[in-house]
């Protein structure tokens, strides 16, 4: 009984925010316009200027690591504090029993 | 009306993959099942993201033709080329969801470990038991 | 206001009980006599600072000093003038027999936990000061609530259930009071634009008279929980619990008459006699204090615990104090903020008196006390006289404060005003003498000694002098402290002239 | 140097934190002193930059040389600047205090704290200092993911609190990014000074009034307001103490200051009044937020948990001194950030200070520990004193302001909660301190003239590197009251917008 009450309050929430999201989309420019302000605003530049500036075809691997390389250092942090969080979760420590001092 | 579906179709499609994955996470009581959603969710902003990349036309995937020293063979127009930046966006989204779920399969490890089970109901069951055998103490 | 002259020596007056709080708390236990020489040390200190302040201030001058500034137009600020001056004059004088006398009470009673004592006594007596100083609202409000949190240690002092329950009573009127305060000033802040205290008030001219009122009201009972107006007085009797001396600091010098202290500052100083005639309140304060002050003298009457007894005495008197200002005549006035300086020597003689005979015979009782004035002949003479003082009786000081509130009373041509106040001196003679009348003349309990057989010297000779000075300021209200002249320059400070 | 200076505060911890494993590979002791020299050049770096930004106004800083819009921008101005203090000094105590909680939870595996600490304080300092949204998003999830790990090795019950917290911080963080792409669909930028000049002209754009939604929804549930903070208290109250200590202060405030980036920055502040009733709901919202977060607390025995209700609270505070929309309410706020932040910093030293010692947390064990640890609980006692309001402590001067900014808004529902707030505050704490410092009332023995054979107890304070911090903490609270005048003069006026 309570969890399909719980289930119908998750269900109204994800319809809600679902309306929301697709309520947003009335005003967005259509699918694939060039002239979307998303592809005319920041990113002509890349695809103008990367091969000059950079001196690499691929404008992703340009934008990747030059342009945003700090992004991508960050990236590089995330995996990196994901496989530490994994190490220091799972590693065993000798000496010390499993489930120590737990139920 | 026709010609307004089509504009926005697939930002829709994306917002209904996205709620799949919303209500597995808010409603399920299996934790793999959420963990799931949260894979779905994830992808699907991702899907959403690229596709504001997209222009409509000729335009093809972001690599330069020519000899990569800007001399290429005819002058580079933006509207050939696709927006390249949402791209570069996912592409650290992606490396974050990634992240994101080993480390939820780790804790999930751990819960598995002490409770031999991923049920959400059992668990909790589980440490209500405990909670009570500890007061009682 | 005439001249101002910037000086930190306000600073330094709250500040030196505040450093010796914390030498108390170092020197802790093991050296008792170092620990108790850091409160004396400071009292005396304190004394001086703050009497060097008193012949600038009948100059006409006013001791400025800013801290630091907290919003524009409020600031950390310290200003003395003649009726702060007044007020940190009592506390920072009676502070040393009151130190004094501590040393002899919980060494005579071997009390428990005496560092934490001392360093709250100390914290009480800085924060007092600081309330006395303040140069406005804010800065007031701040050393008032250190006030109310380091008065907290004093009364549940004893540690028993009483004492928690009474702790517990205090804290939630007194933090209640504060929260109230704190929303009134942020309303006067954003009406006024600032909060320094102006002889006459700065209120006047901004926002509704709806608003005001309520503003007056919230201010009222916000200061008036301290001054324990009536339907806000309930924890006073409760913190009787504490330890005697704290009760005579409580009841006579800082806690109590800071909220007497703010009140007065919000009648005269924020809203000003003008706005209230305007609003034309004041007859409603009047007898809002007017019923404390008979229904407090009543209920003192049914009591037959001794510092119960002397806490509803204190409510009636308090209520004595803000009724004279509440008049907003000229010798109404002047009364009232005498009466805060009078008061404080009488009812601490009686704390003194009541803790004296406690730590002698263990009998807190008024019917405990028969025939004891032949056993402590000192204590209960100068129990007589402050308590004839209190009573209105000359050649006592109370004399003169209730005088000139009779003057004042009669000048608003409200006469029924006049009858309180007599009416209230005939309760105070009716539930003080009884006492007198058990101790000096009734057949002595068995267990009195037949002999004199006082309390320690320590603390017989504070409340001699207290009991003594009572009387020398009844006879020249301008001996050595200049009360009388401070009390007519804070008065003139208000009215213009 | 000094030009360089931004750069130094993310690239230390963080190349200090790729270095860490290697470091503990071999020499596992040295893990600590690494980590606290590495902490002291972002805070060094962010003193200086905090100095530069009071002497000659914000200024940015170009990474890797690309001109803002195309390239990612650091930019640090008055707000940032303290944020950026605040987060290097309260990293910095926090690795300090470390020591014995790691010795109680997690002994072995210090290479992997002190690596995990590092990068959580990169990814808060990362937050703060960037000018680009999508960064934001990329050091929100290094903070968020070495937090969960850190969190998940807490007591039982920790790995599932940490699952429901991956899980709602995960939507928290998505929404977030949903929100950028809302943003930068319409827009086409991802840097915040740009878009905050392309923005007013879309005011009325579904697509912004969307993104932004989801901003402030995403960054809701990271800080933890009301409904939104389910996750909070079985995340803070199982986590390791140390843990709890480094996290729960400074990830909250990270959200609230995200927050008034978001509204204040990025937007124009008339448009959370004018264009959509933000304001208010969120002015609502805190307002239970207080409330329940409040009941909530008194209804806890175990203190950990209840001072993670008290962060409810606080959050709501903070989000109330938003909501009001003018100078005072918001100058209260972004001062609560830094009250608050050290006020819970120093509650769960204190706690973790206890537990070492062996005490539990329930309120009954707090009998007798003035005794056997009087610094620690006269530090106890000031930051309670500071919590209810009291002044001088600091936390009556951000109170002072959070009122008279609700009361220029004329919302007395939100003054009088405020006010009631402080009294639950008052309550909460006086319980614990009556216990503490109180003889016991059921000895029955405690007659009025005992003499002096009350039992000895035998001093046992927490070890140095635990208390000496929490002191620092309490006079940074006591110091923080009196100077909060000269803190809003010189950084803080300039973080609120002009409009107001």
């Amino acid at each position: 009984m309570i969890k399909n009450w719980f289930k119908l309050i998750s269900l109204i929430a994800v319809t809600m925010t679902g309306a929301l999201l697709i309520y947003g989309t009335h005003d967005m420019p259509a699918w694939g316009d060039p002239n979307s302000p998303a592809n005319s605003h920041v990113s002509p530049r890349y695809i103008l200027e990367a091969t000059q500036k950079t001196a690499t075809p691929n404008i992703v691997s340009a934008v990747l690591a030059d342009y945003r390389s700090y992004d991508t250092l960050g990236e590089s942090a995330v995996i990196f504090t994901a496989s530490i969080s994994c190490l220091f979760l799972l590693r065993r420590i000798r000496g010390r029993k499993e489930g120590e001092g737990k139920i | 009306m026709l010609e307004y579906i089509l504009a926005k179709y697939n930002f829709w499609i994306y917002v209904i993959l996205m709620m799949i994955g919303l209500y597995a996470m808010m409603g399920k009581r299996n934790l793999v099942k959420k963990l799931i959603g949260m894979n779905i969710f994830q992808t699907s902003i991702i899907l959403f993201f690229v596709s504001i990349g997209v222009k409509a036309g000729d335009a093809t995937v972001p690599i330069l033709k020519g000899d990569g020293h800007g001399h290429g063979e005819h002058l580079i127009q933006v509207a050939d080329y696709l927006n390249p930046l949402p791209h570069v966006l996912m592409l650290t989204a992606i490396v974050v969801s990634i992240a994101t779920t080993g480390v939820a399969l780790a804790t999930l490890i751990l819960i598995y470990k002490r409770y031999n089970t991923l049920e959400e109901d059992e668990i909790m069951a589980i440490r209500k038991d405990a909670s009570s055998y500890k007061t009682q103490r | 206001m005439g001249e101002v002259i910037y000086s930190a020596k306000p600073l330094w007056a709250v500040l030196v009980s505040m450093i010796a709080a914390f030498l108390i708390l170092l020197t802790g236990e093991k050296a008792r006599n170092l620990r108790e020489g850091w409160t004396i040390l400071a009292a005396l200190i304190k004394f001086v600072i703050v009497f060097s302040l008193i012949e600038p201030v009948l100059a006409g001058k006013t001791i400025e000093y800013t801290l630091i500034n907290l919003l524009p137009g409020v600031a950390l600020q310290f200003r003395v003038d003649a009726f702060g001056l007044l007020f940190g004059v009592v506390a920072a004088t009676l502070w040393i027999p009151t130190s004094f006398y501590s040393i002899g009470y919980v060494r005579t009673l071997n009390e428990h936990g005496q560092s934490r004592y001392f360093f709250s006594f100390a914290m009480c007596l800085s924060s007092a000061i600081g309330v006395a100083f303040a140069g406005n609202l804010l800065t007031l409000l701040i050393f008032y609530e250190i006030l109310t949190i380091a008065t907290w240690p004093l009364v549940i002092h004893h540690e028993d259930e009483s004492a928690i329950m009474g702790g517990r009573k205090y804290l939630i009127y007194t933090l209640t009071a504060g929260c109230t305060l704190l929303l009134a000033i942020g309303i006067t802040y954003s009406l006024a634009g600032t909060l320094d205290f102006t002889g006459g008030g700065f209120l006047a001219g901004h926002g509704t008279p709806g608003l005001l009122i309520l503003l007056l009201v919230m201010f009222i009972a916000g200061f008036g929980v301290k001054a324990g107006i009536m339907p806000f007085h309930e924890w006073l009797p409760s913190a009787m619990v504490a330890p005697t001396p704290v009760s005579a600091l409580l009841h006579a010098v800082a806690v109590v008459k800071a909220g007497v202290f703010g009140c007065v500052r919000v009648i005269l100083f924020v809203f000003g006699p003008e706005l209230l005639h305007q609003l034309g309140v004041w007859t409603i304060l009047a007898g809002v204090v007017a019923f404390t002050v008979v229904v407090a003298g009543l209920l003192a009457l049914g009591q037959d615990h001794l510092k119960r007894r002397l806490a509803f005495s204190t409510i009636n008197n308090l209520a004595l104090i803000i009724l004279g200002v509440s008049l907003l005549s000229k010798n109404a006035m002047t009364g009232g903020i005498l009466h805060i300086a009078n008061h404080a020597f009488m009812k601490i003689t009686l704390f003194f008196c009541a803790g004296a005979i406690y730590a002698k015979t263990h009998k807190d009782h008024v019917s405990q006390l028969d025939g004891l004035g032949r056993q402590m002949p000192f204590t209960f003479a100068a129990f007589t006289i402050a308590a004839m003082g209190l009573s209105g009786i000359p050649p006592v000081n109370g004399f003169i404060s209730k005088w000139f509130l009779c003057l004042g009373a009669v000048e608003t041509h409200q006469i029924i005003f006049l009858f309180v106040i007599l009416t209230s001196a005939m309760l105070d003679v009716a539930f003080f003498f009884p006492i007198i009348y058990n101790g000096y003349f009734k057949k002595p309990l068995p267990d009195v000694a037949a002999k004199i057989d006082e309390a320690p010297m320590i603390m017989v000779i504070p409340l001699c002098l207290t009991a003594l000075f009572s009387i020398v300021f009844g006879i020249m209200p301008n001996a050595f402290l200049n009360f009388f002249n401070i009390v007519r320059l804070a008065v003139t400070n208000v009215l213009g002239g | 140097m000094s030009d360089q200076l931004p750069a130094f505060i993310i690239i230390a911890p963080l190349l200090g934190a790729f270095l860490t494993p290697v470091i503990g590979w071999r020499y596992r002791h040295l893990c600590r002193p690494w980590a606290l020299m590495i902490l002291a050049v972002p805070l060094y770096a962010a003193g200086g930059a905090l100095l530069q930004v009071i002497e000659s106004g914000p200024f940015g800083y170009n990474l890797g040389g690309w001109a803002p819009p195309w390239g990612i921008e650091y930019r640090i101005d008055h707000l940032s600047g303290l944020m950026l203090v605040l987060i290097a000094a309260i990293g910095l105590l926090a690795a300090i205090s470390a020591k014995p909680g790691i010795t109680m939870d997690i002994r072995g595996k210090e290479a992997n704290f002190y690596t995990l600490l590092l990068l959580q304080i990169t990814g808060l300092l990362g937050i703060v200092i960037t000018g680009d949204l999508f960064n934001i998003f990329v050091f929100l999830e290094i903070s968020s993911l070495s937090g969960y790990g850190l969190i998940a090795h807490g007591e039982d019950g920790a790995p599932m609190a940490t699952f429901n917290y991956i899980i709602i911080g995960t939507i928290g963080a998505s929404f977030y990014l949903l929100g950028v792409g809302y943003l930068y669909m319409a827009t086409g930028s991802l840097n915040i000074a740009d878009l905050a000049t392309i923005l007013p002209n879309l005011y009325h754009s579904k697509v912004i009034l969307v993104g932004f939604a989801f901003f402030t929804t995403g960054v809701a549930i990271k800080m933890g307001l009301f409904p939104l903070h389910t996750w909070m208290p079985d995340a803070y109250t199982t986590a390791p103490n140390p843990v709890s200590a480094l996290i729960a202060p400074l990830m909250t405030k990270v959200a609230a200051y995200l927050m008034i980036r978001i509204m204040f920055t990025l937007f124009q502040p008339d448009f959370a009044i004018s264009v959509v009733p933000v304001a208010t709901i969120l002015g609502w919202m805190s307002v239970v937020a207080i409330i329940v977060g409040g009941i909530k607390a008194l209804a806890q025995t175990d203190i950990k948990r209840m001072v993670t209700y008290i962060m409810i609270a606080e959050v709501g505070y903070i989000v109330m001194g938003i909501s009001v929309m003018n100078r005072p309410g918001l100058t209260g706020a972004i001062l609560h950030i830094v009250n608050d932040a050290c006020m819970i910093f120093c509650l769960f030293l204190i706690i973790g200070a206890i537990s070492y010692k062996g005490h539990g947390r329930e309120i009954y064990h707090f009998q007798n520990l003035n005794k056997k640890m009087p610094w620690t609980m006269a530090a106890f006692v000031i930051t309670a004193l500071s919590m209810c309001g009291i002044p001088p402590a600091c936390g009556f001067f951000s109170k002072w302001y959070l009122i008279l900014g609700t009361i220029a808004a004329k919302q007395w529902v939100f003054a009088i909660t405020l006010l009631a707030s402080s009294l639950i505050n008052a309550i909460l704490f006086f319980r614990i301190i009556e216990k503490a410092y109180l003889a016991p009332l059921d000895s029955g023995a405690h007659s009025h003239d005992h003499d002096h054979e009350e039992e000895i107890i035998a001093r046992d304070e927490a070890p140095a590197s635990l208390l000496i911090p929490i002191l620092i903490t309490t006079a940074i609270i006591i110091i923080l009251g009196p100077f909060s005048g000269k803190i809003i003069d010189l950084v803080i006026q300039h973080a609120v917008p002009a409009t107001f």
